[in-house]
Formats: structure tokens, C-alpha cells, sequence
């Protein structure tokens, strides 16, 4: 047996390239902009409406060498990932404590839950009183939209962890801590990461709308000053760079997936 | 044993490696063998030899890197084997009752049909009472006489068994095989089952196949031909201890080959 | 974003302006006066910030804030709720709603707004309160036509033809609509009832506790507005200053929209003129039951502070 | 070996109590009641910032004989349950097709996050223009918000599916759908379930977004109206509804988790 | 054999009852005994008669129904115990190397420490070459050789084995006997070993405790007076025949006693 190394046949090529996870991603981009342009050619609505992909990108380039998009940008960036590294650790902290003890949790949640299902307008007079109209009460915002999908996928992640191994580490005499280390963070690190990636996504609104209800700076409010100006390039212009920041974001987390959970791959028959 | 030599398995330059990071670990090389209809084969081999991956290729789990596996009889439509895996494979969420019955649902059967059939098998493999007990309730040799009874209860052409006693008590273990002999001889079946036993292996099988180390040949293909039916009594016999002696004396040879063993690549 | 006058004093007084919206060329008298120096003259240095109108009222009201632009009926609601907010001087002589429709749609008096189905924001704020106001002084019942809540989609939806008419702010809509090249037809409320339009807005405690720092604060805007409407290109420069991307906007659309700003503004504030709007508010606001009692109208604005 | 029953000694039968799930809200509840009057005869807030509990009690009763609290109620319960059902089904829906296909998921993803980061108030012009300003268009950003936990608990729910079974399954010969019904559904189940808890959750919120951006019905319009008219108590009105709405949610799926999960309890030594 | 009888394990009137919906399922009955120190003791018994039960409790992770268990050995700070699990009980996520390197990294072992233990473990049970495969790509038996490989690398006072060497074929098996013999040998542990084959008890056990079923107790204490160190030769001996005699005819008594294993409860 010498032939067992896999021959690079063109279609082997193909799907080694498809499986890439970046290569999809690019296609998609192109797809998703041939699209945009067939639209705007086909439905000709006024640019006031849908602008056409060059327009959008004319006011980029000029958004960009003024200096105004990177200042709003940054501070968005800034906002996000204060508020996901905030949110998550407090989740993944709470999501911990909160596995341990049915009672604490049973006790707990309610007001999770209802934390969660307050709409942020409604306290925002509050949150201006308590924490200042500043860059806090952003970062807060976003914090507590991320807050919740992590809080969940780390009670879940821990409810599973399979029983055996929790016997394994007990009849190990292992401590809490090292319970927590060997066994806990990486038995829930796949549904934990499934959390953090809907974080990392909501994390992004978080801010935005934080922004939108009070803000002079930030992505949001370029959209605001786009609107309000009626310069819908501007808008466009905003809206797909944070969809950048959402999906770059989620890439990073993807890309942490498949370094952390590579034990996962199983390997083939060559 | 059939008196018309039909093939219902035909295994013919079977290899399969697996894709390392730095080459790839060939475990089958080259293998070939046929099984005939209602003959009831027993593999023996060391630990990490390749049987489980040659009955998983079998089972059409595991594409094989080279060689072909084919079912030639001509009443099986498609291959129709059944397969005990070395471990239980129970499904968590569902009671003892419920995972033997799983193959009758997939297979569309009626309810009654179901009933019976589970019950039937429960109580052959000593189960009876703990039918709405979920697999973490049960003992491991528990668990792995469900498995057993689940690839029993589908009734099929060919059996695949990966060390299906394993953790089986002595008698226990008596008993089960008695059982599949039992059912092997009333519904006439193809056999094909993996036991680290060699006395097991003799007093159950036709033929005895001893596999070498990874990456794994046949180096002994031996009939037995001790009558049946088997009694225990024939464990004693001679003939038995001389049949033993050949594979032990293999097993023993092969393992010599390579003292300790180790991992070897193609890179 | 924090601007302070030319000269900076550390002896200024620093205080805050609250405004609604986000920085756009209708709040020019503001920046005019920080950028001509109005303000440090008086001995302050302003912060601008922008924010939601209730949310504001509310913090001026409980004291966390102590100056804001806000509309008229703001004003009364809020007092009626018991928050002490007061208007010091009337920066619009006029309400600045109106109902916008294409020209073919045919809409030249609310009465044409029977059977029609009108967009606005939503059933609250200053385009709703206007509208049924104006519905309410043509005769017009609720049944006499269809309002449907669109958010700030206005121009979007007179465009796209969702709906026959919509709501919206004299400066705003219809200087873009126009500068799309339609053209449509104006029903201004104004042009059928005076209500009070927006005020700037402090506290009852700032007027009792700091009076003279209210009368600085009007004059200095008084000052903004009188030269803003004087010099709109100057005005139309200044805001360039403030308000982010107004040179990448189409600067056709700002510009009409600070000169139909200037058209609501008050350019000369007599004591007393005001009444009449305060009084017709509060009558729209009762009947739409927006308020179940009448406030004392003595309280809710002050021309002790007109320049 | 007789006495293998436990006795209920007053200890135990404060554990049995206190693990049981809605005793521990309801002292959440009575704790967050307290702490509210606490706070109101502390801070000393004016009513239009901080109303006392028995102002809102008092509003709360006012605006239910009124009818004015069920009309709205009804109507954001309607888009809330459509959007869970429309939003969870698609994305379970997705889920299950996307987690077959690698490349699939790879082009459909960035597509995914995009969507996910937009605020609603952004695109809503477009929304409204396409699909009027009725109860579709809050359907449809309620299934939107719901639309992405759920379908990242499902691919992640889905991955985690033990090989060995999944082995067993093709060893059986199953089909597609028999392994989805009855391997991939019941062990992507917890997992996919955390995601609805999320989903559930938000909801809520979406429903509330989308009556905020435009509407003339629904608790975030009513919201909307107390804030317009500063009746505070009104908003806290409307406002614990909601929480209560979105508590009630999850509580139910965590009912049907406690049914669906009961296989997950471990016997106890007596 | 040691010549003072100091106590390593003392169980007195242990009682295990689980929890069921309609009462409780007893498994353990009122048992008794004790293990002197450094002495190796075989458990046998049949399938779900409470043997995993028996060691889960005597490592700490159930508590008992009724009872006590002490280990009075002064020596003995807090109960040292290493554990096999009847199930190989790796974590997936980490290599073979870091499965068995776990108890010492637990332990806080300098890296050298746990580099070199390790690398003497695998070598130990055969496993070189594999130290960086994940527990999937293993086969049963490797995977089992894992688990009995993380329990000695821990060097505990008491090993307690949960058929350690059920997956493992008959010359591995051998193998890893006379390696846990070597061990105990050098190291002086105490030994308390579940395993279903009569003959690998009898050759490698002080003293063999037969248990009934289910409620469980013991039924036969038998002293193997077979001299050490063991040889193979012993294995045909009379001597050792009639030992495993005995304790095959006390477990075939225990299972006459009820021909067909059923459930029982108390209400
Ligand atoms: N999925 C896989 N990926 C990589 N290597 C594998 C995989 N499955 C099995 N192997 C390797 O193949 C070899 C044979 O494994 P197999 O399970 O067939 O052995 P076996 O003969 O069944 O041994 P045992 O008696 O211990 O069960 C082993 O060295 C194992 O490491
Ligand atoms: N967690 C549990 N919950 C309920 N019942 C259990 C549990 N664990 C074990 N049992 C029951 O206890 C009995 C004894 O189980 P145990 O695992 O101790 O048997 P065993 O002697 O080790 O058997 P085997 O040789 O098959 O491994 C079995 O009937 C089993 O169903
Ligand atoms: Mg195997
Ligand atoms: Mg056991």
C-alpha cells in the first residue's frame, strides 16, 4: 500500500477551496453586492431610497479620508468590546455560580428575565440619572443585550457536562476550581462559544441602540445624522460597516471555535 | 454446518489507513476473506489490531482506502447486518425498552409487534423489571446485554458482533452464548463476532479467524471441527485443548513479532 | 461633542443645553451664539447635548437638567404630571407641523383629508397632537379618515405611495420632497390655528434659586436667533462647525431647511403675545384628553425673561 | 432494611420547598417589591422618574377595568407568540439544513450576522414600505430577533450530537428523517432548547422594537404613551406587563424542558 | 502476605437503595467486611448485583443508604484511593497523553515530574505512539488501557478496579495482570479488583469475595493460600482448580437461587 496519499484532482481542489471557510464568505460578499446592484438597476427607486453600490462606496472613500467614519467607528468598536467582554464574563461567572445552586437560580432568574424584557427607552431617563450620559451607559447597554444568550449557554453547557467525568474528577479529588478547569470550561466550551457567538451579534445592536437613544458619537449615531440629513449613503455607509464589526466579530469567535474545538475533527479513512 | 458452500460475505484486499497529521496509520492491509451463508466465524486479534474497524467497514461505517466488501447472497437485498458495538451505544434519553425497540421503529413495525418482540428480548437477556430504566440506571454488563438484545431484536441476515460479552459475568456469559447459538441455529444466521475468549471462540464458532497486529492480516484461518450441538463437556475434550493451543500458540507468534507494541506510519 | 466659546475662561460658568433630535441646522441660533461668543459673554460655556424630548423633560423637571428646548405641549403634559418645568422664551411663533401629500393626490385643506389614509411617527409627540388638532378645528371625526403609524418614514412613504398624506415638520420633509424634484402640497397647521411651538425650557427651581443665570441664557440665544435669521449664509457656515457631515449632505436640502426654520422663529417677542397659543393648546390638549384637568398657564411659561 | 423512606423533617421540607421553582419566584418577586419601596422612600425620586409601588397598582387596576391594559397586552401577545413560532420554526428549520452542509453554512452565515446586526430602526422605512405598517411588519422583526439564538443553539445543539450514535443510526440503516426524529431532535434537544429560552426572551423585546418604531397598538405603544403624556406610572404599567409576559414564557419553557429532560435525573441513594 | 493485619478498608452494615418512582431498588444488603493492608482483593459476581455500586461508594461518590465505610489506616491521610471506572471515562478533549498526565497535573506535579510518570505509563501498558491520539481515534481496548494507565500513574494507597481488563484480549490481559502484580509488589498497595474471570481472580488475589445478587451480599470469603510470586504453571495445579471450583459453584448456586434475574423492590 503506497498510494495512500489523496491525488489533487481538480474536483478535490474545489471542495478543499468551498470547505474554506473565507472563500464562502468572499463569494457571499460578491453576491450579495451583484444582487444589491440588480436590484437598484431593476427596481429604480430614488438613491434617496436605495443608493447604488458606487454611490455607497464613493461616500465611504470620502466618509473614510475625512476622518468621520473612523471616529465613530472606533468609538463603536470600543463600546462593543467593552460591553461583550463585560456581558460575557459577568454571564459566564453568574452562568457558573448560578449551575451550582438550583435554589440561587430558581431565585435569580425572574429577574434576569425580566431585565431582559425591559425595552431600554423605557428606563433610559433612569440609566442617564444613575450612570451619566457618557461612554458607561453605553457600555452598560451593551453589556446587558450580550448578557443574557451567554448567561443561558453557560448553564446549559454546564448542565451537560457528562456525569461521569463529574465522578472522574470527584473519585480524582479535585477541587472546585480544578473541577472548573479541566473539566467544566472545556465540556462546556462548545455550547458556551454557541452563546458568545449570539453575544458577539447582539453585542453589536447592544451598542447601536444605546447610541440611538442618547448619543453624539458612534456608529448609531451616524445613522442617525444620515437619516436626519437625508443622506441615505451616509446610512448605508454606517449599516454596512457594522455589519462588518457583527461579522468580523463572529469570525473571530468562529476562529476560536475550530482552534479550541479541533479535538472534534474526526479523522477520515484516506 | 450448510450443506451448500453460498457466500454471504466477501471480503476481498481490504485496506484501510486513517489520515494523521503526519502520514497516515494503516490499519488493514490487504485483507481477504469469505464468510459462507449460516456459518458462524469468530475473530480473535490484539488490542488496537483493527477488528472493530474491520467490522465497522463491514457495516458500511468506514469507507475502505482500498479493496472491496461484498454481500453476494442473492436473498439479501442490500446488506441487512446488524451490529453489536464494542460499547453499548445506548441513547440516554430513552428507557431500556425503548432503545431495544428502536430498530423495530425504524423498521415501521406495529405496535403490538413491537410489544412482543421488546418483551421477548428483555426477558432473554435477563432484563425483566428494569424496561423504564434509562441507561445510566444500569450496570455495564446490563448495558451491554441491551445492546445485545437490540441487535437481536431486528432479526437480522448477518450479525456483526464487537465483543458483545465483554463485561458479562462468567455465567452470564455462558448463558448469552448458549442463547445466540441457540438463535443462530433456529433462524439460521450468519455470524460474524469479535471475543478476546479464546475457549468462547471455539466453543462457538465454525471457523476461527486470528488476525496479527496492526497493521492487521489474517495469519490463521481455522475450522472447527468440533460437532454441534456443543455441550460443555467438549471443553475438556482433547480435540478442544489442541484447537486452543493453535491459537493461543498464534496469538502468541504474532504478538512475539513485535514485543511491545507500537505505532508505525506511512508517511 | 463639547464646544465652548472662543475664549476660554476658567472663570466661565459651565452649563448644559439640552436639545432634542441630533445636531442639525435648525438648532443654528445655538451654535451661532457659542461661535460668536454670545454666551461667554455672558459668562458661560455651553455643552450641547442631544437627547429624547420626554426623557429630557424629565430630567429638567426632577432637576438633573437644567436648560432644553422642548415643544409647547410638552410643556403642559409634563405639568400636569407635576414636574415643575417652565418655558422662558418662545423660540417659534408658530407649530411647526404640517400634512404633506403630492401634488396629484389633490390635498389643498383638511377637509381633502377625508377618506384618506394618513402616515405619521405614531399616535404621540408633536405630529400627532398637531394633526388632530387640525383634524379636530376642520370638523373632522376619527372615522373620517385612516392614520397609520409609520415611524420617521414620512418621506419614504409619500414617495412609495403607502400612504396618501403624512404628517410631518414644516423645515423637514417638504424641503426634501422638493429637493427630489416632486411636487406636493403644504397644509401647515399654523396657517389655521396659533399654538405655542417650541420653547426653551428650565425649571422652577433655577428660577427661583438663579434668575439672572436664566435671564443670560435668553439673551444669549435671543441674540443667536436675531443673528441667525439675519445672516443665513453666515448662520448655514457656522453650523458646518457642529453639525457632523452637513458638508457631504446635499447642501440644497440644509439650506432650505434653515431657511424654512427661520421662517417659524420668533423674531421679536413681545410679554403677552404668547397667551393666546398657551391657551389654545391647553384647549386641544383637553379635548384630545391628553390631559383630564387644565394647568395653571401662570406657571407652565414666564415673560419675565424676554429680553 | 425498613427505614428507607426519608423522613420530612422540617429541614427537608424547606430544601423540598425551596427547590421548587416557583416558590423561589414568587420570594423574587415579594424580595424585588420591597427593594422597589426601599429605593422610592430612599432616593426620594420624584413620581415622574421613580413612581411607588402603589401608584403603579393603582394605574395597573385603572388601566385593566379601562380594558386599555388588555387591548394592548392582546395585541403584543399575539405578535410575540407569531414571532416565536415563525422566527424558532425557520431557524430550527435552517438550522437543521445548514449544519448538513458546510458550504452552506459558510455562504449563508455572513448573510446571518448582517442581518442580525441592523437595527431595526434602520431598515424599518424598508420594512414598512414593503410590508405596511400592520401587525406583519412587528411579526416579522419579533421572528427576527428571535430568528438567531435559536438557530445557533440548533447548529451547535446538532454538532454536539454524539458520533457513536449517530454510527448506530447508519448501522441501522436510517433514514434522513428517522435520524433527525429520533437521534438529532432528542440530543440536540437541550441545547436547542437553551437557544428557545433565549429566543423566548427576546421576544419580547422584538415585538416592543417594532411598536416602538411604528405603531398604533401593542404594550410598547402604550409605552410610548405614558412616556408622551409623563405618566410614568403608565410605563411601569406597561412595562412590568411585559416583564411578566416574558417571565411567563420562560417559565414555560423551562416546563417543557423539565418534562422533555426528566431522562437527564439522576436517582438518588435513598 | 503481610505479616501485621493492619486495616486498610473497614465496611460495616453497608446498605445502597436508589430511588425509584414506585419505591426503591436495594442494592447492597447489609454487607460487611474488611481489606487488610496491602493486600489484593478480587470481587466476582453477577451481572447488576451491586459490584460497581460497591466501589463508587467506597471511593466517595454515593453516599450509603445505611452503614459505615472507614479506612482506619493511620498512614491514610483522608481516603487515598485511585479508581478504574468499568467505562474508560476519558475526556475527549484532551490526548492520550494529557488523559493519563490528568490526576498528576491535578496533583500539582512539576512538568518534568508529570512528563516523565507519563511517558513511563504509556510505555507501561503499551500505548507508545498514540500520545497525541484523542480518545475517538482509539480502540476499545487502547482506550481501557488509558483509564488503568491514569489510576497508576496517581500512585494512590488503594486501588479499587472496575474489570479493568474486560475489553482487553487474553495475552494483553495477561500482560497488564503481571504488570498490576509487579506494581503491588514494589509499591505495596491494597487492592480491591472487580473482574468476571474466575481464573484471572484466583491467580492474582490474597483473598476472593463471591457476592449474590441483587440485594448483594458476600457469600463466599475465600483466602487464595496459592504461594507468590505466581507463575503460570500454577494455573494447572489441583490447587487451583479446586479453588476455582469453589467460587464457580457458589456463583452458580447464587444464580440457581433465581434462575431468571428479575427486579425486585421494596415499596
Ligand atoms: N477514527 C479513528 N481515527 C484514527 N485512528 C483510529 C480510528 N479508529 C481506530 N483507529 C486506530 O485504528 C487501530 C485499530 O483500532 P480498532 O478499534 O479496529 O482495534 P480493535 O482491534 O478493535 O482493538 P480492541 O480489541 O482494543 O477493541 C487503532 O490503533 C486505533 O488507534
Ligand atoms: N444511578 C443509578 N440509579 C438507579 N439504579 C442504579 C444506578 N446505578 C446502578 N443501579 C442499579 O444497581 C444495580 C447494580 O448495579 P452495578 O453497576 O453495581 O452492578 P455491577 O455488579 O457492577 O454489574 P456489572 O457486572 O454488570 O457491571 C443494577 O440493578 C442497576 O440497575
Ligand atoms: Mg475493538
Ligand atoms: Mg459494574
Amino acid at each position: 500500500m503506497t498510494k495512500l496519499q489523496n491525488p489533487l484532482t481538480p474536483k478535490v481542489q474545489l471542495q478543499r477551496l468551498t470547505s474554506q471557510r473565507w472563500v464562502m464568505a468572499v463569494l457571499a460578499l460578491l453576491f450579495g453586492l451583484v444582487l444589491w446592484q440588480l436590484l437598484w438597476m431593476l427596481l429604480k427607486l430614488p438613491a434617496f431610497i436605495l443608493p447604488s453600490p458606487a454611490m455607497v462606496w464613493q461616500k465611504f472613500l470620502v466618509s473614510l479620508s475625512s476622518g468621520l467614519l473612523w471616529r465613530h467607528f472606533s468609538f463603536t468598536l470600543l463600546e462593543v468590546l467593552l460591553g461583550l467582554l463585560i456581558g460575557s464574563s459577568l454571564a459566564a461567572l453568574l452562568g457558573y455560580f448560578l449551575s451550582k445552586s438550583a435554589w440561587l437560580e430558581n431565585f435569580v432568574s425572574p429577574y434576569l428575565v425580566a431585565s431582559q424584557s425591559v425595552p431600554v427607552v423605557a428606563i433610559a431617563p433612569l440609566l442617564v440619572i444613575w450612570f451619566g450620559p457618557g461612554i458607561f451607559s453605553k457600555v452598560l447597554i451593551c453589556s446587558l443585550t450580550v448578557f443574557f444568550p451567554v448567561l443561558i449557554n453557560t448553564l446549559v453547557g454546564l448542565r451537560e457536562v457528562p456525569q461521569d467525568l463529574r465522578e472522574l474528577m470527584r473519585s480524582l479529588r479535585a477541587t472546585p476550581a480544578q473541577t472548573l478547569r479541566y473539566l467544566e470550561l472545556p465540556a462546556s466550551l462548545p455550547v458556551f462559544l454557541g452563546g458568545l457567538r449570539v453575544g458577539a451579534t447582539l453585542s453589536v445592536i447592544g451598542a447601536i441602540v444605546g447610541e440611538l437613544v442618547g448619543s453624539d458619537r458612534g456608529l448609531g449615531f451616524l445613522i442617525n445624522v444620515g437619516r436626519g440629513q437625508y443622506d441615505t449613503a451616509l446610512v448605508f455607509v454606517a449599516v454596512i460597516t457594522l455589519m462588518a464589526l457583527a461579522a468580523a466579530l463572529y469570525g473571530l469567535i468562529l476562529l476560536l471555535e475550530s482552534r479550541l474545538l479541533a479535538w472534534q475533527t474526526w479523522r477520515k479513512t484516506v | 454446518m450448510p450443506s451448500s458452500p453460498k457466500i454471504a460475505l466477501e471480503v476481498r484486499g481490504l485496506s484501510i489507513a486513517f489520515v494523521e497529521t503526519d502520514g497516515s496509520l494503516e490499519v488493514l492491509d490487504n485483507l481477504s476473506f469469505t464468510v459462507e451463508v449460516n456459518s458462524f466465524v469468530c475473530v480473535i486479534g490484539p488490542s488496537g489490531g483493527g477488528k472493530s474497524t474491520l467490522l465497522r467497514a463491514l457495516s458500511g461505517l468506514l469507507t475502505p482506502s482500498a479493496g472491496e466488501i461484498r454481500f453476494p447472497h442473492p436473498s439479501h437485498i442490500g446488506p441487512q447486518t446488524g451490529m453489536v458495538f464494542q460499547k453499548p451505544n445506548l441513547m440516554p434519553w430513552r428507557t431500556l425498552f425503548d432503545n431495544i425497540s428502536l430498530p423495530l421503529e425504524l423498521a415501521g413495525r406495529s405496535k403490538e409487534e413491537i410489544q412482543q418482540a421488546t418483551q421477548e428480548m428483555i426477558d432473554l437477556v435477563g432484563l425483566h423489571g428494569f424496561e423504564k430504566s434509562y441507561p445510566h440506571e444500569l450496570s455495564g454488563g446490563m448495558a451491554q446485554r441491551v445492546a445485545i438484545a437490540r441487535s437481536l431484536v431486528q432479526d437480522p441476515e448477518i450479525l456483526l458482533l464487537d465483543e458483545p460479552f465483554g463485561q458479562l459475568d462468567a455465567l452470564t456469559r455462558e448463558r448469552m452464548g448458549e442463547e445466540l447459538l441457540r438463535i443462530w441455529g433456529e433462524r439460521r444466521k450468519t455470524v460474524l463476532m469479535v471475543t478476546h475468549s479464546i475457549s468462547e471462540a471455539i466453543y462457538l464458532a465454525d471457523r476461527v479467524l486470528v488476525m496479527t497486529r496492526r497493521p492487521a492480516q489474517i495469519s490463521l484461518d481455522l475450522p472447527i471441527t468440533l460437532p454441534r450441538p456443543r455441550t460443555e463437556e467438549m471443553r475438556y475434550q482433547p480435540e478442544f485443548g489442541r484447537l486452543a493451543q493453535l491459537v493461543h500458540e498464534q496469538l502468541s507468534q504474532n504478538d512475539d513479532a513485535m514485543a511491545m507494541p507500537t505505532k508505525s506510519k506511512v508517511a | 461633542q463639547a464646544s465652548s466659546a472662543p475664549e476660554s475662561d476658567a472663570q466661565l460658568r459651565e452649563i448644559t443645553l439640552n436639545l432634542t433630535y441630533i445636531p442639525n441646522v435648525q438648532f443654528a441660533p445655538f451654535y451661532v451664539a457659542i461661535e460668536k461668543g454670545y454666551f461667554a459673554e455672558e459668562g458661560l460655556r455651553v455643552t450641547l447635548n442631544y437627547g429624547n424630548e420626554a426623557d429630557l423633560i424629565a430630567l429638567v423637571g426632577s432637576g438633573n437638567q437644567q436648560f432644553m428646548v422642548a415643544s409647547g405641549e410638552q410643556v403642559l403634559m409634563a405639568r400636569a404630571q407635576g414636574l415643575p418645568v417652565v418655558a422662558v422664551f418662545p423660540w417659534y411663533k408658530d407649530y411647526p407641523v404640517g400634512v404633506v401629500s403630492l401634488k396629484e393626490k389633490n390635498i389643498h385643506t383638511p377637509q381633502d383629508l377625508k377618506g384618506k389614509v394618513i402616515g405619521l411617527p405614531g399616535l404621540y409627540g408633536a405630529n400627532y397632537i398637531g394633526f388632530e388638532a387640525l383634524a379636530n378645528y376642520a370638523g373632522l371625526s376619527d372615522a373620517d379618515y385612516t392614520l397609520a403609524s409609520i415611524g420617521f418614514t414620512q418621506v419614504e412613504a409619500v414617495v412609495s405611495q403607502t400612504v396618501d398624506a403624512a404628517v410631518i415638520y414644516l423645515p423637514n420633509e417638504p424641503s426634501q420632497l422638493r429637493a427630489m424634484g416632486y411636487e406636493i402640497n403644504l397644509i401647515a397647521v399654523s396657517d389655521y390655528l396659533d399654538l405655542v411651538g417650541n420653547v426653551l425650557v428650565t425649571n422652577e427651581e433655577t428660577i427661583a434659586n438663579e434668575p439672572e443665570l436664566v435671564r443670560s441664557v435668553v439673551r444669549a440665544f435671543y441674540r443667536g436667533v436675531k443673528a441667525a435669521a439675519e445672516n443665513p449664509e453666515e448662520a448655514y457656515a457656522i453650523c458646518a462647525n457642529f453639525v457632523e457631515n452637513l458638508s457631504e449632505a446635499d447642501q440644497a436640502v440644509q439650506q432650505a431647511v434653515l431657511a424654512e426654520s427661520i421662517k417659524l422663529w420668533e423674531i421679536d417677542p413681545q410679554p403677552g403675545t404668547q397667551q393666546e397659543r398657551w391657551e389654545n393648546m391647553q384647549e386641544v390638549l383637553l379635548q384630545l384628553g391628553l390631559m383630564s384637568q387644565p394647568v395653571d398657564l401662570q406657571g407652565a411659561y414666564s415673560d419675565a425673561f424676554l429680553p
